[in-house]
C-alpha cells in the first residue's frame, strides 16, 4: 500500500512496512489464546474491589436498581461486566429492578438473563426477586423522574403487567425503596447523570459499569461519589476473578495480552527507524 | 446438542457480514462493496421504522385524540421535503430555523455552566480542596495545564515570547491528553476485535461449520 | 417574498432560541412548559423528515448505475433496496413489529455484527496511525507517545503484574495532565460554540442567513 | 426574583459575551480594522489539497461526521461551523474545477441546509452546472454504515483531498486512516476533544479543537464571522479573571464551591 520511489535504506524500510503485516500479526496473536487460553494472571484494581464490596456489603433482601443502557454493537466490551455483576446480585440474595434506557438494552437484558445468568438457577423468582422494566428513552431528566416516581416512567414491566400487581414492586415507587443504584451507560459524559440525579440529591450508594474509554471520565468521582466502577472488559474480568464467577472476560484478557504485542513491536520498529534515519546514516 | 436452524443461519449471515467488513483492511473488493450496500439499505430501514414509530406515537395518535398543536411540528417535518422541489426549496428553511433556534438555546444554557463555570470551579478546587501535599501538587499541575492549554488557542497574538512558551507547554499537556484518549479507545477496539474473532471461531467455525460447540 | 425567504426564518430562529434561554434563566413555569413543547417538537420534525435521506440515497444509487450500467453496478444498485425492503417488511409484518423475534434475528445477525466489526476494525486503523506518529521526534510527539503507551499498558491485564508502577503512573496521566490539557480544550471549544450561538441568535451567522 | 438561583454566573458570562459581540460586530460592520490573527497552517493546506486533487484527477471529499448534522443539540455550533467549511470548499472546488463529493450525516433534517449550502457555493462562483446532486451521499443511521460508505467511495472514486470537519464520534478513525492509506491528503478537526487524537494522528494538517471555529471564520472571509474570534478572546480573558478571583477567594479561606454555585 506504500508508494513506490527510489531505493530506500534499511531505516526507511523499517519505518514504512506495509500496515497489513501489522494487521496480520495482531490477528494471529489474538487468535492463539482464543484457541488455547493461557489463564494469565489478572491484578484486581481498587475501583473493582470497591465495586464488589459495595454489593456484598448490602444486607440480604436489599434492592438494587440497574439502569441499563447498553448497545448490541458494544457487547464484547461489556458482557463480562454484566454477567459477573448480575450473578453476584443473585448469589447474595439481593432484589433487582432492571430498567432499560436504550433500545438495544432490552434485547441484551432478556438474552443474558435467560440464557446465561438464569436467576431461577439461584432459586430466584420473577416478580418476587427481580423485575424487568422495558425500554424508555430516559436521558438525565428521565433518570430524575425514575428516582421520584417509578410508575410515572414505567407503568408496566416488559410483559405489560402493571407494577402494582408485581409483588416485589408493591412498596417501591421511588429512591426510598432503592438501596444501591447500578448505572450502566456507554456515552462517557453520562456519568454525571447518576451523580446529579441519585448521589447528590438522595445520597444514594452508586456503582457504575461502562466502556474502557469512559474510565477517565468516571475516575474523578471514585471513591467519594461512586463506590466503585468497571470500565471495559478488563475490569469485567477482574470482577470475574474477585467474585469467583469465571465468564467471557478471561479469554478476552488472554487475547488482549497477546494481541497488543504486535502493535508494541511495530511502535518499536517505527522508533528504531526514526533514530536510525537520524543518527545511523545509510542502513 | 439440539441444532437450531435459525441460530446456524444467523451464524452464517453474521460471519458473512463480519468478514465482508474486515476485508476492507486488505483492499477494496466486490464482497466488501456488496456488504456495504446491503447495510446502507438495512440501516435506513431501521431508522425509518423507529422514526415512523415516533411520528405515530408522538404526533399522529395525539393529534387524532385532539392535541392539535402537534400538527405544527408534523407540518414542519413535511416542509423539509420541499428541498426536493426546485421552486419551493426555500420553504425548508423554516424547519431548519426552528431546530437551530431550539438547539442554540439549549446549547448556550448547557455550555455556560457545564463547560465553563464548573470547569473553572474544578480547577480552583483541585488545588485548594486537596487534602495531601501530593494532591495539591497535582492540582497545581492541572491548573498549569488548563491555563497554558487555553493560551494555545489565543489567535490574536503571535505565539512568541512568554505567550509562545506558555502555548508550547500547553501543547505538551494537550498531546499527553490526546495520547491517553488514543489509548482508551485503542484497548476498547482491541476488545471488540477479539469479540468478533471469538464469534468467528466459536460460533461460526466450531458451532455452525463443525457442529462441535 | 424576500421577507418570507430571509427575515421571517431568522425571526423564528431567534424567538425559539430566546424562549429556551428564558426557560433556563427565569423561574417562570410558562417558559419551562414552552421549552418542553419545543424540544418535543424537534423530535417530531426530525422523525418526519426521515424519508428525505432515503430519497437522496436512491437518487445517488440510480445516477451511479446510470453512469456505469454494468451488471456488477446493477447488483450494487439493487442491494440496498432489497435489504431496505427486507428490514421494512419484517419490521412491520410480524406481531410486535420491531420487537418481534424475526426482526430481532435480523438485527442481531446483520446490524449487531456489522456494528461490532466496525469498532473492531478501528483497532487496526488506530494501530497503523500510531506506527506512523508515535515517534521520539519532538517533545510533543514524545508526550503523545508516553501518554498513549503508558495508558495502553495500564489497561492490558498482564503488564501491571510485572510492572505494578504502571497502575499509579497510568492513573496519574489520566487524572492529572490529561485533565489539565482536556479542561483547557473543553473551555475553549465551549467559548467558541457560545460565540457562534450568540451570532446565530442575533441573525448574523452567515451559514444560516445565506443558506 | 426574575433570575433563577444558580444561574447568576452563567448570566454574567453571557452578558459579557453579548456586549463583546455587540461591540466587535458593530466595529466589523463599520469596516474598522480588527486585530490580525495568527496563521493557522491547515487553512492553506485546503487549497493545496484541492490543487493536488486536480493534478491527480481525483475528487475532493468533504465530511461533517456520521452524526454531524445535529441542529438541535448542544453541538449545533459545530454543525454550523462545518456548514461554513462546506461553503468554502464548494466555492473552491467550483473555482478551481475539482469534483466535490459530500458525505452527509444521518440526520435527514439537516439535508436541506447542507444541500443548499453546497449548491450556493457553485452558484456564487458562476458554475451551477458543476454541482452534481448524486455527489451528495447519504448512508443511513450510525457510524457503521457511514464509515463503510465513505471508505467504499474512496476506493471506487479515488481520494485527493479528504476534508473532515464537524462532530465526530467513533466514525473518523476509519475514514481518515483509509483516506491516508489510499493516498489521499487528510485535513480536518473536531471540537469534541475526545476524538481530536484521531485527527492529530491521521491528518496531514489538523485543526486542533477550537481551531475549527477560528478557521471557519477565516475561510468565510466575512468580517462579522472574523470578529467572533476577537469576542472569544474576550471570553478567555474573562475565564482567566474568574480563575484569578477563585484562587484569591480560596486563598483567603472562602468556600469557592458555594461561591461558584450562584
Amino acid at each position: 500500500m506504500q508508494g513506490k520511489g527510489p531505493p530506500r535504506s534499511l531505516w526507511e524500510r523499517l519505518g514504512e512496512i506495509d500496515y497489513r503485516w501489522l494487521y496480520a500479526l495482531s490477528l494471529v496473536l489474538m487468535v492463539i489464546p482464543i484457541l488455547r487460553p493461557f489463564g494469565l494472571p489478572t491484578v484486581v484494581s481498587e475501583p473493582t474491589k470497591g465495586y464488589y464490596k459495595a454489593i456484598v456489603d448490602l444486607p440480604p433482601g436489599s434492592v438494587v436498581a440497574v439502569s441499563f443502557g447498553s448497545s448490541l454493537a458494544l457487547l464484547d466490551e461489556q458482557e463480562a461486566q454484566f454477567i459477573a455483576t448480575w450473578k453476584v446480585y443473585f448469589q447474595h440474595d439481593l432484589k433487582v429492578i432492571f430498567y432499560c434506557t436504550y433500545a438495544d438494552s432490552m434485547i441484551i437484558l432478556n438474552e443474558e438473563l435467560d440464557k446465561i445468568v438464569k436467576p431461577e438457577s439461584y432459586g430466584k423468582a420473577y416478580g418476587v426477586d427481580y423485575v424487568r422494566l422495558p425500554y424508555a428513552p430516559l436521558g438525565e431528566s428521565g433518570e430524575a423522574a425514575f428516582a421520584t416516581n417509578i410508575r410515572g416512567v414505567y407503568p408496566t414491566d416488559i410483559y405489560g403487567t402493571p407494577l402494582d400487581e408485581i409483588p416485589m414492586m408493591k412498596d417501591i415507587n421511588d429512591h426510598r425503596g432503592i438501596d444501591l443504584i447500578h448505572f450502566q451507560y456507554t456515552s462517557c459524559t453520562d456519568v454525571e447523570f447518576v451523580i446529579r440525579q441519585w448521589v447528590v440529591p438522595y445520597g444514594k450508594k452508586a456503582i457504575i459499569t461502562t466502556l474502557g474509554c469512559c474510565g477517565p471520565m468516571a475516575a474523578p468521582y471514585y471513591p467519594t461519589q461512586i463506590k466503585g466502577f468497571l470500565s471495559g472488559s478488563g475490569m469485567g474480568t477482574e470482577l470475574e476473578v474477585l467474585s469467583g464467577n469465571p465468564g467471557p472476560g478471561a479469554v478476552m484478557s488472554d487475547a488482549k495480552n497477546l494481541g497488543i504485542l504486535g502493535l508494541l513491536l511495530f511502535l518499536l520498529l517505527g522508533n528504531i527507524s526514526y533514530i536510525g534515519k537520524k543518527f545511523g546514516g545509510k542502513g | 446438542m439440539k441444532v437450531n436452524f435459525w441460530e446456524i443461519l444467523g451464524a452464517w449471515v453474521g460471519a458473512f457480514f463480519v468478514i465482508s467488513v474486515m476485508t476492507m483492511l486488505w483492499k477494496d473488493n466486490p464482497y466488501f462493496r456488496f456488504g456495504q450496500q446491503a447495510i446502507i439499505g438495512a440501516t435506513i430501514a431501521h431508522m425509518v421504522l423507529f422514526n415512523m414509530k415516533n411520528v405515530i406515537n408522538m404526533a399522529l395518535i395525539p393529534i387524532s385524540k385532539g392535541q392539535l398543536l402537534l400538527i405544527i411540528p408534523f407540518i414542519l417535518g413535511l416542509m423539509t421535503y420541499t428541498r426536493l422541489l426546485k421552486d419551493y426549496a426555500w420553504i425548508a428553511k423554516y424547519p431548519t430555523s426552528v431546530l437551530v433556534g431550539v438547539g442554540v438555546g439549549v446549547m448556550i444554557a448547557g455550555t455556560l455552566r457545564g463547560q465553563i463555570i464548573d470547569q473553572v470551579k474544578a480547577t480552583v478546587m483541585d488545588v485548594f480542596a486537596a487534602t495531601t501535599a501530593t494532591d495539591t501538587i497535582n492540582g497545581v499541575i492541572i491548573a498549569v495545564g488548563t491555563v497554558t492549554a487555553i493560551t494555545f488557542w489565543i489567535f490574536t497574538r503571535e505565539h512568541t515570547g512568554a505567550l509562545g512558551m506558555s502555548a508550547k507547554i500547553g501543547r505538551v499537556f494537550l498531546m499527553i491528553s490526546l495520547g491517553a484518549n488514543w489509548a482508551g479507545e485503542e484497548v476498547w477496539y482491541l476488545t471488540q476485535m477479539i469479540g468478533r474473532l471469538i464469534f468467528l471461531i466459536e460460533v461460526f467455525i466450531k458451532g455452525a461449520l463443525l457442529g462441535i460447540a | 417574498m424576500s421577507f418570507a425567504r430571509r427575515e421571517l426564518p431568522t425571526i423564528i430562529l431567534t424567538a425559539c432560541g430566546v424562549l429556551m434561554l428564558l426557560a433556563f434563566f427565569t423561574p417562570f413555569e410558562a417558559f419551562t412548559t414552552i421549552k418542553g413543547t419545543l424540544t418535543s417538537w424537534t423530535i417530531v420534525v426530525a422523525a418526519t423528515s426521515t424519508w428525505l435521506g432515503f430519497a437522496y440515497m436512491s437518487y445517488a444509487q440510480y445516477r451511479m448505475y446510470q453512469r456505469n450500467p454494468t451488471r456488477i453496478q446493477l447488483i450494487y444498485f439493487i442491494t440496498p433496496f432489497a435489504f431496505f425492503s427486507l428490514f421494512l417488511i419484517v419490521g412491520i409484518s410480524f406481531p410486535g413489529n420491531v420487537s418481534s423475534p424475526q426482526y430481532l434475528w435480523l438485527l442481531s445477525s446483520i446490524y449487531q455484527q456489522v456494528g461490532a466489526t466496525i469498532y473492531a476494525v478501528m483497532f487496526f486503523t488506530l494501530a497503523s496511525s500510531a506506527y506512523r506518529t508515535f515517534t521520539v521526534a519532538s517533545i510533543e510527539s514524545i508526550a503523545l507517545l508516553l501518554g498513549g503507551v503508558i495508558y495502553t499498558l495500564r489497561q492490558i491485564p498482564l503488564f501491571p503484574v510485572f510492572a505494578p508502577w504502571l497502575v499509579p503512573v497510568g492513573e496519574w496521566i489520566l487524572l492529572v495532565p490529561n485533565v489539565g490539557g482536556g479542561r483547557g480544550a473543553v473551555i475553549c471549544a465551549a467559548m467558541a460554540a457560545l460565540v457562534v450561538g450568540i451570532r446565530t441568535l442575533w441573525g448574523k451567522e452567515m451559514t444560516m442567513v445565506e443558506a | 426574583m426574575i433570575i433563577r438561583t444558580g444561574t447568576y454566573f452563567d448570566l454574567l458570562f453571557l452578558i459579557v459575551l453579548v456586549i463583546a459581540s455587540w461591540y466587535y460586530m458593530n466595529k466589523a460592520l463599520r469596516g474598522e480594522k480588527l486585530p490580525s490573527l495568527r496563521k493557522i497552517p491547515a487553512i492553506d493546506a485546503i487549497s493545496e489539497g484541492v490543487g493536488r486533487s486536480i493534478e491527480t484527477k481525483r475528487p475532493v471529499h468533504y465530511a461533517m461526521g456520521a452524526s454531524g448534522g445535529q441542529l438541535y443539540s448542544t453541538l449545533v455550533s459545530m454543525t454550523l461551523t462545518s456548514i461554513a467549511f462546506l461553503k468554502y470548499i464548494s466555492k473552491l472546488c467550483a473555482r478551481l474545477g475539482s469534483r466535490l463529493i459530500v458525505h452527509m450525516p444521518y440526520q435527514a433534517e439537516s439535508i436541506p441546509l447542507i444541500e443548499t449550502t453546497a449548491r450556493e457555493g457553485y452558484l456564487e462562483e458562476g458554475k451551477p452546472e458543476m454541482f452534481r446532486l448524486e455527489d451528495m451521499r447519504y448512508y443511513g443511521q450510525g457510524s457503521l454504515t457511514w464509515s463503510q460508505g465513505i471508505t467504499s467511495s474512496f476506493a471506487q472514486e479515488g481520494v485527493g483531498l479528504n476534508l473532515e470537519i464537524g462532530i465526530f464520534y467513533s466514525d473518523c478513525p476509519i475514514s481518515l486512516e483509509m483516506a491516508k492509506i489510499m493516498g489521499g491528503m487528510n485535513v480536518g478537526g473536531t471540537g469534541r476533544w475526545i476524538m481530536v487524537y484521531a485527527f492529530a494522528m491521521m491528518c496531514d494538517y489538523v485543526f486542533l479543537g477550537e481551531e475549527i471555529y477560528a478557521a471557519g471564520a477565516v475561510v468565510s472571509e466575512n468580517p462579522l464571522m472574523l470578529s467572533g474570534i476577537v469576542i472569544e478572546e474576550v471570553g478567555k480573558i474573562f475565564v482567566f479573571l474568574l480563575l484569578a478571583i477563585g484562587f484569591i477567594l480560596a486563598a483567603i479561606g472562602m468556600d469557592v464551591g458555594a461561591f461558584f454555585a450562584h
